[in-house]
């Protein structure tokens, strides 16, 4: 079916169609990766979809996308989730794709979307800076324009599997007199430009996810700007509409529910009262958040942009997940200190769904963060 | 939900302005507290002439034919307003009564009769039905005192007694909101057989109790929230402080859960989904209105500020028809399955 | 046996003492009180106290107190909690002797001391204000010489039992210019004064525990300030030494704890094991903060001076007493909204105790307040 | 406590010093993660030099004579320091074994195994021993690749069996600190007898748990206060906030609730009273832990910043020797009476 003929399914029908293609597809040894996986694990789902036309749901089909409505792109992801999909080196589609078709030049729609779709150009994300975690517009990662060229000094951090991609796209100041806001810029850079060192850090988890990536007198055309220079900030923000429910997906918790009552089971403890007690609440905070979330979803479905209030999504879905996770902790007995799964099965893991779900109140705006947000954009206290 | 459907429960939510508007006074609240019957039964046929005790009842016999969505609409709204009235109560029971006319249009009130232990959603069968006389006690009626008449489940069918027959006796013990429970003990009562269960109407009070809650914390937030932008120490607005704001944070999470699980729970009203609204509105109420007094701090202790009001009624709410405990286990049982 | 003897006692021989003199004397009607007691009520205690002597421990032999040590001290109070002795009108006892001995004139001392032994004067603390509660140093309340007199004008509230009181003692204003804690005076004021209207407040217990206390033109003589005109910040500071630790005594949680396993005794939930896991865990609780209890106590005892560190008790106590009393009402079934006890038993009343619980964490310094103070003395975290 | 007594925990906390000193890298902790035995021998060796394996042994026996409340002090230094070496359950068990000798000379190096499930404090029983030869399954054995021999806890009294015995498999897990969890696997290996029990010393080493949680808690809730005094944010140091600072005085408050529990148990070591210990000990160096994760942000969730190695260190021994569940109910059956 075609992305025209697949717009125009009943949300239901197409819910259906989407779960049809995901379990005739989807490559069964990649469901449920216990850890981010890299491109040379996922690249074959990346091409599948890339293959059927799936790659990008949200893309106007002019461009090679689907041209879905936020409904159906919500669904895409539903069912992606519900099937244990892994994430795919998706910054392209996601980010890079939506910024150019809003801002670049032709020249850049022209040239990136295409790779993006085949699977030539796979970007990271140059954002967060080492003084510039949560106080994200302080970045002092510099961009001077010499000649024709940018150059770009500085260093990135957290950058999400920097290792695998051949471009990142990244927050530079370009005008420092400016207020810390008003000063930035987006710039495209390929990672094999001369300058650039990308350093892996290992994470709790023991795995190579993330990166820092140092630049040293690193040159970009100022074709590679996007956008009007110092609109950066502007630019980042808009990004940020859609994509923000996806933080308050309940699938963690949901997937962490489902171990924690396989655990529960082994460790003979699913009929004990205290355990059911304790499941219960949890599974109630569970149902509930679904509730919470399907109102942020019809809204959505209807159209309309979220508010700042979306926020509680993510606050309340990070803090269920790792309640759960510490739960199963506590029931584990002598396993919980375990690095690696109990008996080899990898659905009984305690100690490692426990570290996973730490940095969830931290990545995407840590949770103070949403706090600070939800009590002056929502309740309209004082400013502190 | 269809357009048509979010239209009616605007209309319910307009109507109950005019017995409990948001920004109103509680100065009528004030004055029935702690006296008998506690509540107005000028205000009880205002609320007959709103339609809303024939809110459930069908259109051929008078009602409005509406369901539980906006009967929850409603509640909240009367839970927002502190509303002594023991409006759900009747409207949920007014289906099954056969002078459903007197009941709807407010000369007539009938209470439901049929809890016989604490903490329980289950009739009492120790009461008996037989030869046109009913014996046995029921429990924790509220508002009793203003009912001329109970629907009394016994193990042999629903009985309607009138409060002034001969074997009826109807003690009262006072509540924090300023109500009353009433406990009727009846001895051989001349009684008539009404067909039907009530089990299906104690369920909607049941939600209808948890979007009670739901209006109450609402409003207790709200007037919380007030305080913190306007209460000024330390030289600045109390709001401003990041510990008080995270903490004001939490609690409109916890609100908002509170409301989704309501709306859900009156969009597709089952056994388990009203176990969970209940659940969360019982424990978020008292969550809500505790937070509510810290949060305006001394005042807040003070029985003449209105804030204390909003505890005392998330209190006497919160384990009518079953605690939070009694629902999440009522719930485990219902929906014991559980996916990804 | 005199107050020389028992203070030679050493500390078990002591609390035996202790123990023997309450239980001989402490009227059975009045135990444990589910309400503060007006001078009405409790006034055959304060006498009783007086008679044998013991009204004043911790008041030098020479002013008519006991000399006891600061353990003693706090034995006494221990002895008193344990056996549910009502508090008596004691500020005069527990506030205005100590400040008097320390800071007044030896008029005061002589005028004030015999008559506060004699209970003929009862006094009230005017403290609080309506808009200077946990930002006590911001109060407005004024004094202005007028010739001999002081003239006050302002407003106190959250003045415990100030119905009963003929005296009050008083912060007030003397000095708008300086900075706010260095402006403030104490005086002492007949409560008889022209110009003094007292208004009491009724709490959520129903209660008229608290009054609010006007002053129009209220005239005392300059004699009845105490100590330096400005420096009343520092004594009032200064008498919140020894007192701290008893904010955080066990008292309220360990009575509580009891009614608890009697109401879930009575809700046959006793063996329910749900409730168990919860009890147990607020007994740990208790048990904790007892062994935290007395590692201050210990302190006390060797003569070692109470660091700002004493918040915690304050903290832990107040909370763990609410929290108590949350599973009295969420075990309680219907009688968690009554307003009277189940059954006209005093010790089976949810609702009440779970009232009484609320202000624990608001009066004698809000736990936010007392957090603060953690973070910045104790944990010295930079100023916010 | 006496002054005595203070100033021989001053002294045992002191020496601690040489290895695991309070500000001190964690280099030589990284070193040993992950590789086996997991533990340095010459630093062993450096421990009995200072009299630690026998501190609980009797000075006639050549040991020092001291007791719970010092090995709760240095458990509580060498928790701290994060320190591999399982000093707490050798010493715990060196006053039972016949050759103390070279164990206290740190020359021999005997751990204890008697665990047959998780979660537990009671030795298991299907470990038989007969005729000079051991069969059985012990697990969960700590750092047990380090070890000369085990004393092996069977239904028939205590055995000591040899590493390199005939019959003797030994199985490793890797744990979350870079240590690791023996199973013990006997078949007719041959042993000898030991007299005694086992289960006090199995009590001493569940105390001694709780002090080195609460070493480990302590340290990294002291790197955590260090991260908010020094890291700045929007233009302030972190640790201005006053969200962040309440949760640093809530933490603060459970690390003094955990430290006078472990302080009580110490000085009177009743089973109940070491069982209150390991609950909060338990409890609170995860939330502590946790939170030190959270409080430093992205950083924290790297494993190249020291504060992620408490956390694991915390896992592995929150469990250890029971949870907090654990503990709990059986506080609860040993102490069930409650007084005002």
């Amino acid at each position: 079916m075609d992305a025209a003929a697949l717009d125009a399914l009943d949300d239901e029908a197409f819910r259906l169609e989407v779960r049809r293609f995901v379990e005739a597809h989807y490559p069964p040894a990649l469901r449920n990766p216990p850890k981010r996986l890299h491109w040379a694990e996922n690249q074959v789902w990346y091409r599948l979809l890339a293959e059927h036309g799936w790659l990008a749901p949200g893309w106007p089909r002019a461009y090679g996308g689907m041209g879905l409505s936020a409904a159906k792109q919500l669904i895409v992801i539903e069912e992606f989730e519900r099937h244990g999909c892994a994430r795919t080196n998706d910054h392209g589609v996601v980010m890079v794709g939506p910024l150019l078709i809003r801002y670049g030049s032709e020249a850049q729609k022209r040239f990136f979307l295409p790779k993006i779709l085949s699977g030539e150009a796979i970007w990271c994300q140059g954002y967060s800076e080492p003084n510039a975690g949560s106080d994200l517009a302080s970045l002092r990662t510099e961009a001077v324009i010499d000649g024709d060229d940018y150059v770009i000094n500085g260093q990135k951090t957290w950058t999400t599997l920097a290792t695998d991609a051949n471009w990142i796209f990244l927050l530079v100041r370009t005008d420092k007199a400016a207020k810390k806001q008003e000063g930035i810029s987006f710039l495209l850079v390929p990672m094999d430009s001369p300058g650039i060192t990308v350093r892996p850090i290992i994470n709790l988890e023991l795995h190579d996810e993330f990166c820092e990536v140092f630049f040293d007198n690193v040159r970009v055309p100022r074709a590679n700007l996007v956008g009007e220079e110092n609109k950066g900030w502007t630019m980042a923000k808009a990004l940020l509409g859609f994509e923000r429910i996806f933080l308050g997906s309940p699938r963690q918790s949901a997937y962490a529910l489902v171990r924690l009552k396989l655990l529960a089971e082994r460790m003979g403890l699913a009929e004990d009262p205290t355990f059911q007690d304790r499941f219960t609440r949890l599974r109630l905070d569970l149902e509930d958040h679904k509730a919470l979330y399907e109102t942020f979803a019809a809204r959505l479905r209807r159209g309309e942009p979220l508010g700042a209030d979306v926020s509680m999504l993510k606050i309340h879905q990070s803090e269920l997940f790792q309640r759960i996770t510490e739960a199963m902790l506590e029931i584990a007995g002598e396993n919980a200190g375990l690095l690696e799964p109990m008996e080899g099965n990898r659905a009984l893991h305690p100690a490692g769904l426990f570290i996973q779900a730490r940095p969830a109140t931290i990545y995407g705006g840590s949770n103070e963060i949403q706090r600070n947000i939800l009590a002056g954009s929502v309740l309209d206290l004082p400013a502190t | 939900m269809s357009g048509d459907a979010n239209d009616a429960l605007r209309l319910i939510r307009d109507s109950a302005a005019a017995i409990a508007p948001r920004q109103g006074d509680l100065g009528r609240i004030r004055a029935l507290r702690f006296a008998r019957p506690g509540f107005d039964r000028a205000v009880w046929r205002q609320m007959a002439e709103l339609g809303w005790l024939g809110l459930l009842v069908e259109e051929t016999r008078g009602g409005s034919g509406l369901g539980p969505a906006e009967l929850c609409a409603l509640a909240e709204e009367l839970g927002a307003g502190l509303v002594p009235e023991p409006l759900p109560f009747a409207a949920a029971i007014a289906p099954l009564l056969p002078d459903a006319a007197a009941v709807i249009a407010g000369e007539r009130i009938v209470l439901p009769a049929w809890q016989e232990r604490p903490n329980t959603l289950a009739p009492g069968t120790a009461t008996r039905f037989a030869g046109g006389r009913v014996s046995g006690t029921k429990q924790f009626i509220p508002m009793a005192d203003g009912a001329d008449a109970f629907l009394v489940a016994t193990a042999d069918g629903l009985a309607l007694v009138e409060r002034d027959a001969p074997g009826v006796t109807l003690d009262l013990a006072m509540t924090q909101d300023g109500g009353h429970f009433g406990t009727l003990t009846l001895s051989n009562a001349p009684a008539t057989p009404v067909p039907g269960r009530i089990e299906p109407a104690l369920e909607t009070i049941t939600l209808a109790l948890a979007a009670t809650a739901l209006g109450l914390m609402d409003r207790a937030f709200a007037l919380s929230l007030d305080y913190l932008r306007t209460r000024r120490q330390f030289g600045r607005a109390i709001g401003s402080f990041q510990a008080l704001q995270h903490r004001a944070a939490d609690l409109k999470l916890q609100l908002e859960l509170t409301r989704a699980t309501v709306a859900a729970a009156a969009a597709a009203p089952s056994p388990a989904a009203i176990s969970r609204a209940k659940a969360r509105a019982a424990e978020a109420s008292l969550l809500l209105t505790r937070q509510a007094i810290q949060l305006h701090g001394g005042i807040g202790y003070t029985d003449e500020y209105d804030v204390g009001l909003f505890l005392r009624k998330a209190m006497v709410i919160a384990n009518l028809h079953g605690s939070a405990a009694l629902h999440r286990a009522r719930f485990a049982a219902l929906a014991p399955d559980i996916t990804e």
